[in-house]
């Protein structure tokens, strides 16, 4: 799985919680909490989804290094790389 | 291209005669052996004029000794003869579920392959006539349960008139259910017809919405239902099992899979009948592809009553039929 | 008529009521025939033209408590025995007023107050069932008689043969009641039966028997009382056979391409209505009053029965699966 | 005169050929004659006449089939001869009133009862959770489709994989705008209106405050979340919207309704869960007796809820019946909200968001997380005092987090 496919199931995630929102037009560094309006709640099923589908463990102590969408994304590159070594 | 062949217009009980004249003329060793198949002409007149023409040797009237006579048929086939045994309904069969289950089914493996049992037993099946409980009796299930034999239902003329010959070039027995509501009922059919096979189910009617998936007496039952559901855009798919052992599984996954609705109906009591087998091979098969969970329409678990408007309301009727349909369509 | 000896003196009066029993049953059975052809009675119907003697002079000799099983062609039988000719007509009609609820028709008449285990549409279902009755009254020590009525063509099922041995074996008190009418269905007896003098198979199993002209109504009921009294004080099985004829088809729809007419018009004239009736006649017993009082009698029953079978109430369809077991709040 | 019919002569017969008359028109017959013979499939069988009198027509010529109950001839029956007069002819036997059972009679249509229905499944849908065909939730795995966001049109609304199609066709995964689906939110702001204005005309509203330390509660929840996958995680909200529903059972002042001035207590604690919709709205739907529900099932329900709430997908039956309300701005809220009152409601609560705070324990100072929760109540029905116990039973309660 390489590093588009990852951004592609975090923009499908990230549809899924804001679905009224131009993900297009997201800044990549932003948090993502601040640009999408999302509570603790919303970012826990984000995390649920993505953890659902890419089947990574994700504890609560990583959760910073998720709250961009470039962060997240090479927080997942690897991970997944490292458990498909 | 030859010119196709004339179409004649016959009853299924004609093409049943038809068929078994058939196969006596074209087979020295083949005989028909039953209560009241001589000189009575037989119970639904169906051998009413064999006796003149291939006498009393080979058209066997026998006492009322079902068990007996049907052992005596697997004797003789074991022997090399090709014998027809008439039980003359399902409800007298019981009295030879013994022999069929205990020697015919099983003697072939059994014995390690030495002896084989090339048997035919046709008996009537089905309610319909007000005969009351212990002459209204549809059992195909339970043979259908029985490893070592084939079952069939015919339908359609056609079948009643190909199914036997096909049947008797079978090493193993196969038993034939003739539902009593079809002898009456009139076909047509290509006057040269000859042998058709006895392991397919067919499509009689292609449709993309729901498989409705029935046999014997309830086919006819079943198209009426898929008409009616066409009036009202619904487009039924429905399969003639034809046989019951073995099930052709291919053509009812295709169907399901298309349809992702299945509909069985089966004039059988419900609990352990041969539509909960079916229902079972779907699952098992075609799991994925339902959308709505298998619907059943079966006889109500009562003994069949003599009055008439019980008796319609204890079997499948059309309304059933289209109600069942309905539900598994969301449009109940 | 034949001349038996612990034959009672027949008095008028009884004389008059087995002959009114026997038309009882022949304008009963005609009026089903003519029901049967108006679609009011469906199914199947086989009537007992021809055989009323063996039931008239079988089964008043019962007592209440006696205990009865019959085949198909029972008509007669229950009626005899006392079954409401209301009750059984409203069951040939289906309706719930029926001695079955009319559940059952023509073949599958039952009634409880009488001892009456029905008809039973299977060939020789009725024998082992016999049995079982008489095996309960047996190991209760009960002074019971279960008569057991069949056709011959019972005889050539498996059930027949292991019926009267156990009957033997276990000494229990069954009166077997063989109605040979010389047809089953279509099938002639000789050519069903190798052995044709059906009562001598009863000495296989030491079981003493019996045959009875099935035409003569005071011969059967002189055999009967001699076997019920038999079956009574020794607890064993009797076998009576009485050779009889059927008169009408086996049931409505039958071609009967199996007998010629001149052998059912012989029989006409030894059925056990006429012979009878000469009988009574030849010795002054009879006067054509009594004949005309008791086909008024008749007549009246009838219409009565099929004003009551007419007027019978379908059972409701919500009830169609009641009584596939028993009810749990009975 | 009386018609001599084509009889019935087995159920299986439907019609009948006549190939010999033995009587032509004034023969004399009796019950019981044979007058003709009928070929059927079973052979020809003689048939009888069940009336005595004179035959007066033949209706019916040689070997022509005709159905059963067809009219063969007319009987000039004995009683008319005598009496001279001609009967009207009988009406057919069967009076329409009990018409042959062929025909099925004024008898109760057989129609189908209940117990004969054929039992597919038509069980209500477990609580809560939408059905979902086997073949739809196939094809929402391979392709990623969140089924809450998809609409069932299967039986009783089951989620059938011709609704997954439509939702992959009809909304590919690029982020275009999507509005939520089947929400008018100019009618729910009417409604809010409607109800806001209502709350503040009828309802006395008094404000209490109270800041409570869940320094407690944040670390139960690391360590209980540290031991789980995702989806098992808990959140704050959760512990605060369980002590909140196990506080409201034992103070009945503030969980119940208030109709035609007077006020009714209810028997369970339905807490109603104020959500913000995206693009706008608002919705507090509620979940039953959440003073008895396990803490991970109410972080489950309310996880659902949320997400079906953002989607503007909410079920009717979740909107009504809430005792009491709490509501929360989350993280990046404010540090207090005071509320306004859901009618026929008397209580709300509100939950400030989570503040580091210099916090004085045994004398010292240190750093505690600390939040600000709010009462808004209904003066007709509670006090002040009543009020502030209710508050500080709620903290009492978040200092043993694992007790929730």
């Amino acid at each position: 799985m390489n590093e588009a496919d990852i951004r592609t199931v975090l923009q499908e995630e990230l549809g899924n919680i804001a679905p009224e929102m131009d993900l297009q037009k997201l800044d990549p560094a932003a948090d993502l909490r601040e640009a999408l309006d999302i509570d603790s709640m919303d970012f826990l099923n984000f995390i649920i989804a993505v953890h659902h589908r890419l089947g990574v463990d994700i504890p609560e102590l990583d959760y910073p290094e998720l709250v961009t969408l470039d962060g997240a994304a090479t927080y997942l590159k690897s991970k997944l790389g490292a458990s498909k070594s | 291209m030859t010119a196709p062949a004339a179409m004649i217009e016959l009853t299924y009980r004609d093409a049943i005669r038809e068929a078994i004249r058939d196969v006596l003329r074209r087979d020295k060793n083949v005989f028909l052996m039953g209560e009241d198949v001589g000189r009575y002409g037989g119970c639904y007149a169906v051998t009413k004029g064999l006796l003149a023409e291939f006498g009393p040797e080979r058209i066997r009237d026998t006492p009322l000794s079902e068990s007996g006579f049907t052992g005596a048929g697997i004797g003789a086939a074991m022997a090399g003869m090709r014998p027809i045994v008439e039980l003359m309904t399902v409800n007298f069969s019981l009295l030879a579920l013994d022999q069929i289950l205990n020697t015919a089914a099983t003697v072939r493996h059994m014995s390690g392959n030495q002896f084989g049992v090339p048997l035919v037993i046709r008996m009537a099946t089905g309610a319909g006539r007000q005969l009351a409980a212990q002459h209204s009796h549809s059992l195909e299930g339970w043979y259908a349960h029985i490893p070592g034999i084939k079952v069939l239902a015919p339908a359609t003329v056609e079948d009643a008139r190909g199914m036997l010959w096909t049947a008797l070039q079978d090493p193993d027995p196969v038993l034939i259910f003739e539902n009593v509501m079809l002898y009456n009922m009139t076909g047509r059919l290509a006057a040269d017809a000859g042998a058709v096979d006895i392991d397919k189910a067919v499509v009689r009617r292609t449709g993309r919405d729901i498989s409705l998936i029935t046999y014997g007496g309830s086919l006819w039952k079943t198209l009426e239902a898929a008409a009616a559901l066409a009036a009202e855009d619904v487009d039924a798919e429905v399969i003639d099992l034809r046989s019951l052992r073995p099930i052709d599984d291919a053509t009812i996954m295709t169907s399901v899979r298309k349809t992702r609705r299945a509909v069985i109906v089966d004039e059988g009591w419900r609990s352990g009948s041969l539509s909960a087998e079916i229902c079972t091979r779907i699952i098992e098969q075609a799991f994925w592809e339902l959308d709505v969970p298998i619907g059943r329409v079966c006889s109500e678990e009562v003994p069949i009553p003599y009055p008439r408007h019980l008796e319609i309301a204890a079997i499948p009727q059309v309304p059933k039929i289209v109600a069942a349909a309905k539900i598994a369509l969301g449009r109940a | 008529m034949t001349a038996v000896t612990d034959k009672p003196r027949l008095s008028r009066a009884h004389a008059l009521d087995l002959l009114k029993q026997m038309i009882r049953i022949r304008r009963f059975e005609d009026k089903c025939a003519e029901l049967y052809t108006q679609e009011k009675i469906r199914g199947f119907l086989h009537l007992y033209d021809g055989e009323e003697a063996v039931a008239v002079g079988v089964i008043p000799v019962l007592e209440q408590r006696d205990r009865i099983v019959a085949t198909y062609r029972e008509h007669g039988q229950a009626l005899v025995r006392g079954v409401p000719m209301t009750a059984a007509l409203a069951e040939m009609y289906g309706k719930q007023q029926g001695c079955s609820r009319g559940r059952g028709g023509s073949m599958h008449l039952f009634d409880r107050a009488t001892n009456f285990y029905g008809g039973n549409a299977i060939v020789g279902g009725g024998l082992p069932l016999s049995i079982g009755l008489a095996l309960a009254d047996h190991m209760r020590g009960d002074d019971i008689v279960t008569a057991c009525f069949f056709g011959e063509g019972a005889v050539a099922e498996g059930e027949f043969h292991e019926s009267l041995n156990l009957a033997a074996l276990w000494g229990l008190p069954v009166l077997f009641v063989c109605e040979n009418n010389l047809y089953a269905m279509g099938t002639a007896l000789a050519i069903s039966e190798s052995e044709t003098d059906i009562q001598r198979k009863a000495a296989c199993y030491r079981i003493a028997s019996e045959a009875v002209d099935g035409m003569d109504v005071v011969a059967i009921e002189a055999a009967a009382r001699h076997a019920v009294r038999a079956v009574r004080e020794s607890g064993k099985p009797y076998f009576l056979e009485c050779r009889t004829y059927r008169l009408r088809a086996h049931s409505m729809f039958d071609a009967q391409l199996y007998r010629d007419k001149a052998e059912v018009e012989a029989w006409r004239h030894k059925e056990p209505i006429v012979r009878f009736k000469g009988w009574l006649e030849a010795n002054h017993m009879i006067h054509p009053d009594d004949l005309a009082r008791i086909e008024a009698e008749i007549e009246a029953e009838i219409a009565e029965a099929v004003a009551f079978a007419e007027g019978g109430t379908w059972e409701p369809v919500e009830q169609l699966t009641r009584f596939a077991y028993a009810d749990e709040a009975a | 005169m009386v018609e001599f019919r084509m009889p019935s002569l087995g159920a299986d017969m439907e019609a009948g050929t006549l190939v010999e008359w033995l009587v032509k028109p004034g023969d004399q017959v009796k019950r019981g004659d044979v007058v003709a013979v009928v070929e059927t499939q079973k052979g020809a069988i003689e048939i009888e006449v069940f009336e005595t009198g004179r035959i007066e027509q033949i209706l019916v010529d040689l070997n022509s089939k005709v159905p059963v109950g067809t009219p063969l001839a007319r009987i000039r029956t004995e009683l008319e001869r005598k009496a001279g007069v001609a009967l009207a002819p009988a009406a057919p036997p069967a009076s329409v009133a009990e018409a042959p059972p062929g025909v099925l009679p004024a008898a109760p249509r057989p129609s189908r009862p209940a117990s004969m229905a054929p039992p597919i499944a038509t069980l209500p849908s477990v609580a809560g959770r939408a059905r979902v065909s086997p073949a739809a939730r196939r094809l929402a795995e391979t392709h990623g489709v969140d089924l809450a966001t998809v609409t069932g049109s299967g039986p009783s609304g089951a989620i059938v994989r011709a609704d997954v199609e439509r939702r992959l066709t009809a909304a590919p995964a690029s982020a275009e705008k999507k509005r939520p689906t089947g929400l008018n939110l100019d009618a729910m702001r009417t409604a809010i209106a409607a109800a806001m204005a209502r709350s503040k005309r009828e309802i006395p509203h008094y404000y209490l405050e109270h800041q409570v330390d869940v320094t407690s509660c944040e670390q139960w929840l690391t360590r209980t979340n540290a031991l789980r996958p995702p989806g098992g995680r808990l959140l704050m909200a959760a512990l605060a919207a369980k002590s909140v529903a196990v506080a409201a059972r034992r103070f009945t002042l503030f969980n119940g309704f208030y109709h035609d001035d007077k006020y009714e207590p209810a028997s369970a604690v339905h807490l109603g869960i104020a959500i913000a919709i995206r693009g706008g709205g608002l919705a507090a739907p509620a979940l039953h007796d959440v003073d008895q529900m396990p803490l991970d099932e109410l972080m489950t329900r309310m996880r659902d809820l949320v997400q079906r709430m953002r989607a503007g997908r909410i079920r009717s039956s979740e909107m009504s019946n809430s005792t009491i309300t709490v509501s929360s701005l989350g993280e990046r809220g404010v540090d207090a909200l005071h509320g306004v009152i859901y009618p026929p409601q008397v209580a709300l609560i509100g939950f400030g968001k989570v503040v580091a705070r210099p916090w004085v324990i045994d004398g010292a100072i240190g750093p505690r997380s600390i939040v600000t929760i709010t009462l808004a109540a209904d003066h007709r029905v509670s006090d002040g005092h009543a009020g502030a116990l209710f508050l500080a039973e709620i903290g009492k309660l978040l200092q043993e987090p694992e007790k929730l």
